[in-house]
């Protein structure tokens, strides 16, 4: 069941000079949505825009009625929506999208995620600690600025292992540097950032023979399973909003995807 | 006053209420159906089919421009065997009229397309997009040859009973002369229009936005545009004309219709708001109140020049 | 890095920069003299002109469309006489090039106007509107027929010997068709594009909002398919193009550059800010820096496709 | 000498429900426009909103550096404009256009305004005060909320003769029904509203040979007299930008131009 739902904007957090934590009340969202899934967000007013925007999940909290984004300025859409004023109403059509999937008893959980890629892996880690799981969650960056949320993590006591380009927080190098150490015993991947990395911890998983659910991004029109705009190459074109954005690392080819954005 | 008529018969198809969902945006006819009120919608025309399935074009395939948007799918499709046993059956259980598009890349092909669809349940229309290469005379489309147009709907028409309905491109210089032509060939109607070839550039990586390099615009941005051509069109033939193009609110259908659309369709901006259909039918029924008018009927072609 | 090289020479025409006035929106030249930066601005291509003066259409003349505007002005114009000993010697005072852009109903009115033109100072090239109907065959319009665009052009280089730019009408199903007929005829660069004919209507009065009824789109809406036409012109023909359509910002003065244009116009956003000359000139120098151009002709084609 | 400015909202004041008036900020404006003249209006973000929309100065106090705008609500652009947040900047591109001209001493100014067209005569009003000149001002409107600014015209020690279409303030009818009294003795009209309302006060004028100058509204592209979008037929189409707005209205032929907007 999915709705166009009105979501009033509560609250808007600051996590680094160009990406923000915003928080929406409504009721229908905030219980319906899955780990994993996302939204396609209409801006009131705002100059010139077309198309919605999708957004992953980043957290929720059914018994408030809150719902929330984590927002990184890239273009018109993403800077409009930053700005919102409080109290603003946008239109959210949700939840969207496929879901990851609890790890199998005997595997760890391993959360790779880089820059905005942080995004879905908040709800996720919430349903992993109500389900009583532990999960190491490898963080990348450009700068510490970009670690997003690393203190909410490490509150629901994730096992927190960061990595920045530049060194200011953590391991210097991309977030790769440190997947090597958490991939040892049984291990279940999940995976969003920046293409290049996704398609470094694919490889990665595969030569290891770990198992690896990757969320991607592709540009969306409907996020319907309409207009076949966002799709992604497994052995055929499917589509990114509706046979994922959650998809098996493996089905995906790689190389048939080169510069998607 | 009575409830207005807003329902539309064109070519002997009833469509209950004159939105229409246009080829490409609506997939193949459900997937919509818990955000979207159908009963605002009068007929489905389902993603253009051609014989064999397709991979369509590599992405990106869309891009946001102002006010519009660029699509370059390449008419990725299930094939119309699969069409057939697997999307049909499900189309059938909604309680619309239902277009099927159509594509070829040689007269056979659209010809071949129709002798199937003749004898499929529930099919009420053939919309043939015309706007498709044809290998067999260089690639050359068939849309943009009043020569062609008219062979290829005479093509079809003789496989088929169904009512048949060229959807015309906006690419030519003078659309009455292919409207004119495939008139003659025995359309049922005409669709006015399709997208409009346009590109765009990613200037820091300079890379098109779009991996086809070129792509076709909808959206808002060409109303003008479309409505000009069904203005044109509608005075040019007796047929029928169903108007298409950025429409997104009931001000714009009522545009079409007075420019001479007997029904629209609405396509991009079914993405961007799926209330669009229901806003859009209240706004037609108040406005026909407002206006005195006792069915949408009347107000075809109603433009005062 | 040393600043970048912004001018272009376009058939044997220098423009100090890149960014030229389009006909119909910049008046006689004088008019934006106290809130235009006028150093950025390369050239100015004046109203379009005939033999004698034309009242125009009657009003309403103009409306808004999303992210466009319609015009049918009906090339209101004082006629040649009045332009040469009245406007000219103003525009002469402007430190800039000047593009005279002329229409006529036959191909003897076109050749008349080169013919006087060739004697006057300070103009630097013709640009020629081939979007006006030909009144001896008919009414088609020059623009639309690769052949008859191609006589006029011709008739016009006969009778002077200053640089001659059709400007291709969008209208068109084959662009490239046009671009090689006038190119081989001895067009020296080619102005791509004017606007798109469209319509649009008062939904309560029922009245087109142009007593014209239709009228030519411009603005960013038509942009993507500007991009495109000067993308397929510019790969179809050796001599330079202008781009034109929409252009509201550096991007998309790059866009049309990397498409293949080698100088671009603006219009319409000169009526919206008429500070959009110097941001958009500042902003494509700020890129050269950006990407280490030397030259802004550099750019000239360089999309990567 | 004309600019392109950036005025911010200082005040706005609800005249009626569809109607305000909007102060504006700007030292350059407030002090260079003269009565009659008008400005294009920029908005910012306002969605899809390409074109500037003119409006006509309605106030100027240059000590106070301040300018206003009466603004009636009639689709997207002056809706927008009058729903502007206080605080909120616009890009006003002006002064514009011709002026109304002093009457000579013998006249008596009678100012004829209907609905929004009351707009231009504060400022002309505040002249007319300054150079110790006495004017009739004939207000009309649909109902008594359409007389705006009346308060106004009469704290200046203006002669305020009102008439309604319903009958809720003044006479009951159209403003022409107080034209035939002001018209007594030596008179210049000047008159300002919709289309037929001028019309009708330019015939009564000409009959009687009274002077009158007449501020027209037409779509319009620039303002800057370069896309002959904004015309009036004279002898020939004029530019209403440039020419005008404010015209002699014995040059306008009216019968070319019946459904000018
Ligand atoms: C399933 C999914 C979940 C997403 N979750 C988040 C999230 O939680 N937080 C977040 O900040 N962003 C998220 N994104 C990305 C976000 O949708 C884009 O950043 C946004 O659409 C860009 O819009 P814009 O108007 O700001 O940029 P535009 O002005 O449209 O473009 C700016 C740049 O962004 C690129 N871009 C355009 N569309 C997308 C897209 N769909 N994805 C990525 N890049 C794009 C363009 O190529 C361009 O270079 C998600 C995308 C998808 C598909
Ligand atoms: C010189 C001049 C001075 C003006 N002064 C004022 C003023 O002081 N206060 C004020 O409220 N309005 C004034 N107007 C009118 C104002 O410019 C229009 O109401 C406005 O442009 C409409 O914009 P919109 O986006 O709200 O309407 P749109 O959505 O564009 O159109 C809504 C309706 O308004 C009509 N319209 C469109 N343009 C104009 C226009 N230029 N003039 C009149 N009607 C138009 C349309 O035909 C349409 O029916 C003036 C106009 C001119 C030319
Ligand atoms: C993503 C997308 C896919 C489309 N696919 C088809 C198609 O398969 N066949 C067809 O005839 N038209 C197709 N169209 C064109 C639409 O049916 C319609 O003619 C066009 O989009 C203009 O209407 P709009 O502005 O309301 O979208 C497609 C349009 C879009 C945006
Ligand atoms: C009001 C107006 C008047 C125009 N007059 C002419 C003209 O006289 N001759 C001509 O060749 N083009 C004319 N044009 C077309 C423009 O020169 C230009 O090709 C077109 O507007 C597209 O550019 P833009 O989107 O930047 O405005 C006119 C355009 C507008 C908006
Ligand atoms: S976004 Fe439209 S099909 Fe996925
Ligand atoms: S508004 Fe452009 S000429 Fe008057």
């Amino acid at each position: 069941m999915r709705r166009d739902e009105k979501a009033t904007l509560v609250e808007r957090r600051a996590l680094s000079p160009d990406a923000s934590l915003l928080c929406f009340r409504s009721s229908f969202l905030a219980s319906a949505l899955r780990p994993g899934q996302f939204t396609m967000v209409r801006l009131p007013e705002a100059e010139g825009l077309l198309l919605r925007r999708p957004y992953s999940f980043c957290d929720a909290e059914p018994d408030r009625e809150q719902f929330s984004l984590l927002v990184k300025e890239v273009g018109r859409g993403t800077r409009a929506l930053a700005r919102l004023p409080e109290g603003a109403e946008v239109d959210c059509l949700g939840p969207l999208g496929s879901t990851f999937t609890m790890p199998a008893p005997e595997h760890r959980p391993v959360i790779v995620a880089g820059g905005v890629g942080i995004a879905p892996f908040l709800a996720f880690s919430r349903a992993l600690r109500a389900a009583e799981r532990d999960a190491t969650v490898l963080l990348g960056g450009r700068t510490a600025h970009d670690l997003y949320l690393r203190e909410e993590f490490e509150a629901l006591g994730m096992d927190v292992r960061c990595a920045t380009e530049d060194g200011s927080f953590g391991e210097k190098g991309r977030v790769s540097v440190l997947i090597d150490d958490a991939l040892a015993g049984p291990v279940q991947l999940y995976s969003c950032g920046p293409t290049p990395m996704l398609v470094k911890v694919a490889e990665l998983a595969r030569e290891r023979g770990v198992a690896h659910q990757v969320s991607l991004e592709r540009r969306m029109g409907c996020g319907m399973g309409c207009c076949l705009g966002c799709v992604v190459y497994t052995s055929e074109y499917v589509r990114c909003c509706s046979e994922g954005p959650v998809f098996d690392a493996d089905s995906i080819q790689w190389d048939r995807d080169r510069h998607p954005l | 006053m009575t409830k207005p008529d807003l329902s539309v018969t064109i070519a002997g198809i009833h469509f209950r209420t004159p939105l229409i969902a246009a080829s490409g945006t609506f997939g193949y006819g459900t997937e919509y159906l818990d955000v979207v009120d159908y009963s605002a919608i009068g007929g489905i025309v389902v993603k253009g089919l051609y014989l064999e399935p397709r991979e369509g074009c590599a992405p990106p395939r869309i891009w946001e421009t102002p006010s519009g948007m660029l699509n370059a799918i390449g008419l990725q499709e299930v094939g119309i065997e699969k069409f057939v046993t697997e999307k049909m059956p499900r189309l059938c259980e909604l309680d619309t009229s239902v277009l099927v598009n159509i594509c070829g890349s040689s007269l056979e092909e659209y010809a071949e397309l129709a002798r199937i669809l003749d004898d499929v349940d529930g099919v009420s229309g053939i919309e043939m997009n015309i706007s498709c290469p044809n290998v067999h005379e260089g690639g050359i489309l068939f849309g943009c040859d009043p020569n062609m147009a008219a062979r290829v709907t005479e093509a079809v028409k003789k496989k088929t009973s169904l009512p048949v309905i060229p959807k015309l491109s906006p690419n030519v210089t003078d659309i009455t002369a292919v409207a004119r032509e495939v008139e003659a060939a025995g359309a049922d109607a005409l669709s006015v229009m399709n997208t409009i070839p346009a590109m765009a550039i990613d200037v820091e990586t300079r890379r098109p936005r779009l991996k086809n390099i070129i792509g076709g615009l909808s959206g808002p941005a060409i109303r003008p545009i479309a409505v000009r051509l069904v203005y044109q069109t509608a005075n040019a033939v007796q047929i029928p004309v169903i108007g298409i193009g950025g429409i997104a609110s009931h001000e714009d259908a009522l545009e079409f219709l007075l420019a001479g659309a007997s029904a629209v369709q609405i396509g991009t901006m079914g993405f961007v708001d799926p209330s669009v259909w229901r806003k859009t039918l209240d706004g037609l029924e108040d406005y026909c109140r407002r206006h005195a008018v006792a069915a949408i009927s009347e107000l075809t072609g109603a433009v005062e020049t």
